[in-house]
């Protein structure tokens, strides 16, 4: 009763008491940290798989007033499509990385787990109040909450992980504040904080300076946090520093939240219409960026050496997907973005632990150090990153095609010819610099061992544990699955999304 | 007399809004990591003296209930909200700033270093050396 | 490149002073922000406290009822902010004694 | 800091205020409801007067006034305070954080719980900050390379 009543509260207080408990009970005892993990995530995608049915039951949000006091007076939590959609993603791709991280955590951060699962049940328990809540204060608290445990997460890392996260920390609050003060500006013309209802107000204020200037330190505030292209410094040295797992579990979560908050802000409290009365275009500012960054970081994965400075400049590029759709601002490209949300979530997630697996095996993830005897002696994880490197490119069966088809769609609507053209640019350069790899371990033959037939019995083969390669494989075969399933997801869930008005 | 009442009624904006931009400036050009905390320190004050700055009333009293004066006439008091926000903001920047100086211990630890360009070279030969 | 970080900072300040012109005078009780109703006919929530604090929980300081009832939630994520923080210190400093711990 | 200083005007005076900084800020917090004040506030001067310990007696001895490990362990109990009194609503049958649903197990009206309820998240911060910002700062101690 109290979960079938309580239900959109739940994800975030599930977390939050996670972390809490995690000292008291793991203080002497760092391996209990990761089992009481794990069930707090397990219960986390239980809860949300419950979330998104009761959702799709109702058919209209759920608010919940924290407090019993009705908004705008207290706080209220909106589960509607869109935020249970998200946190769905969040948590399960969450709970599949946490699975992962037992190993590399106790060999990377030995005697630390305790703190360390601690902090990274907090980054969840933010990510999930961020989602859910239909207030833009409490949207700062639980934006602080996930960005300091982010920052320790990074800071753990190797040599260069604390500088990383300084300069991330500095940005962060950059970022933090000038929401912060966007909201401010909103509070002192509207005196609410109430999203609905700061919605209702705004209209009725005609165009003022002031509101879109609030609007424009909103969207630059999120912009760093998502790492639209001039404002992406901080991403690629602390996702290349950061420890295997904690890059692995904020890849696919981190930026894309701030993305969420975009959408929200953009259109769920401006509004459509208010946004183009103003005198700056932001929606084709965002887009223009956005298809900057595609380009920009495409270019620049090909560039590296390193895998996950590639993976973290090909994050650049899939974040710059998901701003082009809010950005485009109609109903296929917005579809097509969300869904992006959950195919790159899954898509990055599986690349990062192949990375992580790299790292664990080989003690490296250089790109030029990759040899054909890979295929032989991880030809599971080799297969993981084939299907994700395939879905980034975007080849059909796969899920990665659907979101873009989705957004290309987008693109053709108002006939923006030039943004199907960098759709269909970045997924060459995608295809260059996964292939180089793919080429690396297999297209070479093995001249010192001609038997190939007999995989089981090949001496040099040195997969990972069972409890790092399940997950990567279940997300790789995820990829396909949700490739397949795109359309129940699209029509079930995503169609209905799209804001009033647009 | 117009312009004068707007001078009054905005200054305090005015000087938080110039405030910010010092904090900023801080955090932009400042080279020692400590110097960059400062100015943070100093841009989250400003959007926390912006929010007091704006929840004041002319003739209003502090928000606790006074029995001389009726509650009724919302006027007679300022507005608690900003203040409730702010303290839970003054909150959250003493915890970024205690995390900020526990990076900012580990980073000289590992390279006996504040200087933001002695430390870039620093990571750039490390991660020369990895290859 | 130094000029070109000085100039942003300037054209930054002389935007946010130039949108503070549009804010309501400071201590102007006839702005949104200080009316009983929101145009759109929603109760206004810094009057509602003013108003209600006392009869709803018997304590005359608003701030408080604000911070811990109306908004309660908000304190409990303010006190997880700073327990986010206090683990992270942890996590970044405290050396492993828990090493040492298993060996004994 | 972390010798004994061997000034005897400064261990002598620290000593002397602490326990009277101790007082004022659980007055601090009790008396939130009717002042300014709160847990918040209470709680860092709490914090405060233990520092104060720490710094004028040397990180060695004022262990024995409040163990280092304590500090994380009080900021978990204490927000688990906070979050208790949120969680116990529910079970009772509240909205998260409804304190007037307090008023089944406490024998008081509606009107007093919530004014119960507000005490009792005052002081689960209260402890929470004391905890943490000490914990803070022994971490960022103890990390000193100097």
């Amino acid at each position: 009763m109290i979960v079938t009543s309580n239900s959109p509260v739940l994800i975030p207080l599930l977390f939050l008491a996670t972390a809490l408990l995690i000292p008291l009970v793991a203080w002497k005892r760092n391996w209990l940290a990761w089992p009481v993990t794990i069930l707090a995530s397990f219960a986390s995608v239980a809860i949300s798989v419950f979330n998104v049915f009761l959702v799709i039951q109702e058919g209209q949000p759920i608010h919940y007033y924290l407090g019993d006091w009705v908004p705008p007076i207290g706080i209220e939590y909106v589960l509607d499509h869109l935020s249970a959609f998200v946190m769905l993603v969040i948590n399960g791709v969450a709970f599949l990385v946490l699975i992962h991280a037992k190993q590399i955590v106790s060999r990377e951060l030995p005697g630390k787990e305790m703190p360390y699962y601690a902090a990274a049940v907090l980054m969840l328990c933010g990510f999930n109040g961020i989602v859910i809540t239909g207030d833009l204060f409490n949207l700062y608290v639980f934006l602080e909450i996930s960005s300091l445990s982010l920052y320790g997460l990074i800071a753990v890392g190797e040599k260069q992980s604390p500088v990383a996260a300084f300069r991330y920390l500095i940005m962060g609050t950059i970022a933090a504040s000038f929401y912060l003060l966007g909201i401010g500006f909103l509070y002192l013309k509207t005196g609410s904080l109430n999203m609905a209802d700061v919605k209702a107000i705004l209209p009725l204020l005609g165009d003022q300076p002031v509101v879109f200037i609030a609007l424009a330190l909103i969207v630059l505030g999120m912009g760093i946090k998502m790492a639209l292209f001039p404002l992406h410094g901080w991403l690629p040295d602390s996702y290349t520093y950061a420890p295997s797992t904690s890059s692995a579990i904020i890849a696919p979560t981190g930026t894309k939240v701030g993305a969420y908050v975009l959408l929200r802000v953009l259109f769920f409290v401006f509004g459509l219409t208010y946004i183009t009365r103003m005198p700056v275009p932001v929606t084709s500012v965002i887009t223009w960026l956005a298809a900057i960054g595609i380009i920009y970081g495409s270019i620049m994965a090909i560039a590296q050496k390193e895998m996950k400075r590639m993976l973290a400049y090909s994050s650049v590029a899939q974040v710059g997907y998901i701003g082009l759709g809010i950005g485009l601002a109609n109903p296929l490209a917005l579809v097509g973005a969300v869904l992006h949300v959950l195919n790159h979530a899954f898509m990055k997630a599986c690349l990062f632990l192949v990375a992580g697996n790299f790292r664990f095996k080989l003690g490296h993830s250089n790109i030029f150090k990759l040899s054909h005897s890979i295929r032989k002696k991880m030809p599971w994880t080799m297969a993981a990153f084939t299907v994700a490197a395939l879905s980034m490119v975007g080849l059909p069966p796969m899920a990665g095609f659907f979101s873009k088809w989705y957004l290309a769609l987008g693109t053709l609507k108002d006939s923006n010819w030039h943004f199907l053209v960098v759709i269909l640019v970045s997924s060459l350069l995608n295809a260059v610099y996964f292939f180089r790899i793919i080429e690396k371990v297999y297209m070479k033959p093995i001249h010192n061992n001609p038997v190939e037939n007999e995989e089981s019995a090949e001496p040099v083969r040195d997969e990972v544990g069972s409890s790092m390669l399940v997950p990567t494989l279940i997300l790789a075969a995820g990829l396909i699955v949700l490739g397949l399933l795109n359309a129940f997801i699209v029509k079930g869930i995503l169609n209905f999304i799209i804001p009033a008005g647009m | 007399m117009k312009t004068l009442d707007f001078m009054l009624g905005h200054y305090a904006y005015w000087f938080t809004l110039a405030l910010l931009a010092i904090g900023l400036y801080g955090m932009m050009m400042k080279k020692n990591l400590v110097k960059k905390l400062i100015g943070m320190t100093i841009f989250q004050v400003s959007v926390i003296i912006f929010y007091i700055a704006g929840s004041s009333k002319w003739g209003g009293t502090v928000p606790v209930m006074d029995k001389a004066i009726d509650v009724a006439d919302s006027t007679k008091y300022i507005n608690p909200l900003p203040h409730t926000l702010m303290l839970t903001a003054i909150v959250v920047g003493v915890a970024t700033t205690g995390v900020a100086f526990a990076l900012v211990i580990s980073i000289y630890k590992r390279y006996k270093t504040l200087d933001e360009t002695v430390l870039l070279e620093g990571m750039k030969k490390d991660s020369d050396s990895d290859e | 490149m130094k000029f070109v970080n000085y100039l942003i900072l300037i054209v930054f300040g002389c935007l946010m002073i130039y949108a503070s012109m549009g804010l309501p005078s400071r201590g102007d009780t006839d702005a949104i922000l200080n009316r009983d109703i929101s145009p759109v006919n929603s109760p206004n929530a810094g009057v509602h406290y003013i108003k209600n604090a006392y009869k709803d929980a018997h304590t005359p300081n608003m701030v408080t009822v604000t911070l811990a009832d109306y908004r309660g939630y908000d304190t409990m994520g303010e006190t997880t902010v700073i327990f986010t923080a206090g683990i992270i210190c942890f996590l970044l400093l405290r050396k492993k004694r828990n090493i040492n711990d298993k060996k004994e | 800091m972390t010798r004994k200083s061997d000034n005897p005007i400064v261990s002598l005076v620290s000593r002397i205020i602490s326990p009277f900084i101790m007082l004022f800020a659980l007055y601090v917090i009790f008396h939130g409801h009717y002042s300014p004040g709160g847990g918040f506030q209470g709680g860092t001067m709490l914090a405060a007067a233990v520092l104060l310990i720490r710094l004028s007696a040397g990180n060695e001895i004022a262990q024995l006034q409040f163990k280092k490990d304590l500090g994380t362990i009080l900021g978990s109990i204490g927000v688990l305070v906070y979050f208790g009194t949120g969680f116990l609503v529910m079970l009772l049958g509240g909205k998260f954080l409804d304190y007037k649903y307090l008023a089944k197990i406490l024998p008081v009206s509606e009107v007093m719980a919530r004014s119960w309820g507000i005490l009792f998240v005052e002081i689960g911060v209260g402890i929470a900050v004391m905890g943490l910002l000490v914990a803070i700062y022994d971490d960022l101690l103890e990390g000193d390379p100097l």
